[in-house]
């Protein structure tokens, strides 16, 4: 995928992945847990009102649960959607290592990653379109914010 | 159109934005665009009379204080009232903050007896309504918890009308404040001023009137209206940024106290104590945004040569034009009253919920096509709330606003179901 | 001179005034005059990219919102502090009032349990000295009518140097805000910050500084200084009207309740009560002064790229030739230190008072030899009364002043004696 | 007299009368008074601190006396001192004619009036040059409003 110049901003931006994950998101409504180590998260964009809350229970380092609700515009809808299926499962360290490829796809400005981030990134590389559009950053960023902060409440939570 | 060169006057409207289309801009209800002679009447001051006002004796001094009160009571004549009821103020909100800081300062003992008049405290009542924008509704929450005081607030029906079967219940003999906007930011509704300040007035009540979105789109006269206090802002009525006024019966901005303190607006200050001078000087410490104010002045004559009745007339037709084509697209909602869009109680603002669709989204389509609107609560939270909603997509109007910028709002809008597969 | 060409940047100093005189400007302690990047800055905003900030999703509100933000970062840049500790104000004045007033709402109750550690009531103290502009002072005294809290001060002695031989009583357990300037707009006076600051410390007293006339002047970091807050005006340093700014440490920032409260300052708002965003956000309630910020981000760059240590140097090789000058003139008094004008402690300020003659009528001789000059107390009654005189008459320069305008000051002033007929 | 252009705005305003009344000002030093109707009045000209008060007494329709006491500028010191010689002693209806007149002649930007009024000016006319400086209005017209307002008060007194 070339950053467009044939196809509009907006064809880049709201790419079928995305389309699909807002319309049916994944990891949709808080599930109880009874884990040594969970924590919580509820975060607000601040521009539109739209909000996240986001649980994650920990195993040891990995993450065993991830879960959400909230409402808000199909990006940050299927981020968050994209964000259950790309850590639920995995170990701290990779998740880490997963953020931070998001947050430069964001820093971008639309420009692809290198493959191997990408690779990190599967599903999640469909975000490049967003990084053209700062206020939209936001939006996309908001369920990876709650997860980050949820991640140290469990962490808070385990000590 | 009002003039058909008009929009030659504003140099921004040349743009062209994503990839290279032209500009369709309908987010004058945020902030207005700038015809030149308000960024020469500004640049002009600062190349050749840029000096403090009203301290110094040396000519610039002289020049600039000349511009400086020449604006004030150019912004006097747009509203009908007299010069010295001009304060000038960063913005609407710091206008309307100045009244409200006022009272709680003379609540707090401040401002000596002749500002006694102005006290409230527990058991008192201050009044707004539902259709508030957060600077006028804010400001007051925050009196209330200084003060004691309750705040209560006007209903509104499910089109954003104000409700005033129980307004004899929330304007009583308690009421010391009855402040509310002219006309919705969101709605684009024009208030029963009459029915609210003869109701405040018969029960001894201040008005405050929140001007912003009256003043740059329709005539408007203080003396006609009888409020006592009224704030608007330069930015929305083709003027700079960084300016906005208040006007104050005189009577009443000699007594208030003000709330931003120190030089020029005081009379003697000694390590103890301070008195101030009159108004308008008295609110304006510090070094006043003197360009600014200039530029305000050049945007109340720019608008004042068009004539308001007749950016009134403009207005009307871009409303029915915005309104009534919003209204046909299946799967949105328009707020505010539906279907008497051509009415006299509306200015050209449309919001709209596309069901199904975040206005984050909307908004997205609209810039892709180089329309640029406004998306989220617009600082009416509160509003939204009342109709069901967490934020919605706003189109606004100016006189440079075109039936062609109206259309291609309409046009543009009824392509966003369908792109996010929504079906009505 | 500093630059050779320097002046050509600054379009008004080619005026002419009474009878075609040349300009000499010498009265940049009241405002500057300012640079054409400064003014093309602003206009380039209004005529590209003007639209809320911060607000929209549209092309331009992202452009109006990166130029925005961008001057907030170079303005932090020129005094040390990031980005988030920078707020927009009004002017210096308001940035005083924001730190006062939102102490006074936080002992009001406003704020919530984070504002708890603001609050002061009777028995505490509030402490400013007796060399401060009104707007260091009018608020602290109106903070101390709010709240009970009892205001002192520091005095100074006929240099008008603060006398630090009682600090350890003035500045005590009691003491919950020391408040003072960074250099004296009247004799120019550098303060002692690093005495001042450590005895604040050691008492846990917030310190705010005055930093209107050290800004435009002296390379200033406040992480050095180790100040809580300070405010500066952009129009004392060659930047637009209408704008300053405040620095305050972060997470004093974050829990200082607003004392300005509308949209865009909000987090969640309902009818009853509202929660408020982070700093800055917090403190910028309705449409932002945008152009005016741009503007003051884009005089910041100018300082920078002059380099403030250069700027500096200028200061004091005009204080040098103001001062001394001056000093030699039979029947005239110079305020403040005289005969170490060139030594560190001072800028490039000059207020006299002339033996037999009011503050007035000198200026009107100046003024008459093209030469501006401020006349009156200059916001600065106290310092005066202190100096048993009602007023003086000031030349202040800036980095535009050259020797000869100096010159002109000196000559002009000491032509003044002779012409009311007065004799030293 | 002409509206200057040879001689320098300055040596238009400062006339030796002006000069000479500066010097020696007459009507200064607050008169005890034991009449009628008499009245006070502190004015402040808030740009520079200078302050003017200033007494009058009444007898019916006629000024008997009128003393001052403050300090100022040469214009407001020698305005006031004018103001002394002009009406002490004249009919108020007189005086109310007189004080049109200088109010005239600080808005007549440097312009000389008529010679009905400058008749009635007297020594007052030397003021014409201040109209030229907005800024030093106030400080001529500082001790006429200060006699404004005591006739006020006088009247007030009287009643
Ligand atoms: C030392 C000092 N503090 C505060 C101020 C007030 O600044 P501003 O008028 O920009 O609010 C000034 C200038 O007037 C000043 O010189
Ligand atoms: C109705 C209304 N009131 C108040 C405001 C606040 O105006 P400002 O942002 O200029 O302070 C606005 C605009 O934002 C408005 O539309």
């Amino acid at each position: 995928m070339s950053s467009t110049s044939g196809s509009s901003g907006l064809e880049q931006m709201y790419q079928q992945v995305i389309m699909d994950h807002a319309r049916l998101p994944h990891g949709r409504g808080l599930v109880d847990l009874d884990l040594p180590a969970s924590g919580e998260s509820h975060q607000v964009n601040t521009t539109c009102g739209d909000e996240i809350r986001l649980r994650v229970g920990l195993d040891g380092d990995r993450i065993s649960s991830l879960s959400w609700e909230g409402q808000g515009c199909s990006i940050s809808q299927a981020s968050v959607s994209v964000l259950h299926e790309l850590v639920e499962g995995e170990r701290l360290a990779e998740a880490d290592r997963t953020m931070d490829a998001f947050r430069e796809l964001m820093q971008s400005k639309g420009e692809p990653l290198d493959d191997d981030k990408e690779d990190l990134l599967g599903d999640a590389t469909a975000f490049v379109g967003v990084g053209k559009y700062p206020a939209r950053i936001k939006c996309a960023m908001l369920g990876w914010m709650a997860f980050k902060d949820a991640v140290i409440q469990a962490r808070k939570d385990e000590s | 159109m009002l003039l058909p060169d008009l929009r030659d006057d504003f140099p921004l409207l040349a743009r062209t934005v994503r990839n290279g289309k032209p500009l369709v801009y309908l987010d004058s209800g945020a902030t207005s665009q700038k015809p030149r002679v308000v960024l020469d009447a500004e640049r002009e001051f600062y190349e050749l009379h840029n000096a403090a006002v009203q301290r110094g004796a040396h000519l610039l001094a002289e020049e600039a204080t000349a511009l400086f009160e020449g604006a004030r009571a150019d912004v006097a004549t747009l509203v009908g009232a007299s010069q010295d009821e001009i304060v000038w103020a960063e913005n609407a909100t710091a206008a309307l903050n100045l009244v409200a800081s006022g009272i709680g300062n003379a609540s707090a003992g401040i401002g000596g007896a002749e500002a006694e008049r102005f006290r409230i405290g527990p058991g008192d009542e201050i009044c707004v309504t539902e259709t508030e924008h957060h600077a006028n509704l804010v400001p007051w929450q925050a009196l209330a918890t200084r003060t004691g005081a309750t705040l209560r607030w006007i209903p509104v029906d499910d089109d954003g009308r104000m409700v005033l079967d129980s307004l004899e219940s929330h304007v009583n003999e308690r009421t010391k404040v009855l402040a509310f906007t002219h006309v919705s930011n969101i709605t684009g509704l024009i208030s029963p001023v009459a029915a609210l300040v003869a109701r405040a007035k018969a029960v001894g009540a201040l008005t405050v009137l929140d001007g912003c979105q009256s003043v740059p789109h329709l005539p408007v006269d203080v003396a006609a209206l009888d409020v006592d206090f009224m704030a608007l802002s330069a930015h929305k009525m083709l003027g700079p940024t960084g300016i906005g006024a208040l006007y104050g019966r005189k009577e009443l901005l000699d007594a208030l106290p003000p709330s931003i303190f120190g030089g020029g607006a005081v009379k003697t200050v000694t390590m103890e104590e301070t008195s101030w001078l009159e108004a308008p000087m008295r609110f304006e410490a510090g070094t006043q945004p003197v360009a600014q104010a200039i530029g305000m002045g050049a945007a109340a004559r720019y608008l004042m040569e068009i004539g308001m009745d007749r950016v009134e007339a403009h207005e009307r037709e871009i409303a029915t034009i915005l309104r009534g084509g919003v209204a046909e697209i299946p799967g949105v909602r328009l707020l505010g009253p539906v279907g008497d869009a051509d009415s006299r109680d509306v200015i050209a603002i449309a919001a709209v919920a596309v069901d199904g669709v975040h206005t984050h989204d909307v908004g997205q389509v609209l810039d892709d096509a180089g329309v640029a609107v406004r998306v989220g609560h617009h600082c009416g939270q509160p509003l939204h709330r009342r109709f069901g909603l967490t934020g919605s997509t706003r189109a606004s109007a100016h006189v440079y606003t075109t039936p062609d910028d109206a259309r291609a709002f309409v046009e543009a809008l009824a392509t966003v179901p369908a792109f996010f597969g929504v079906r009505a």
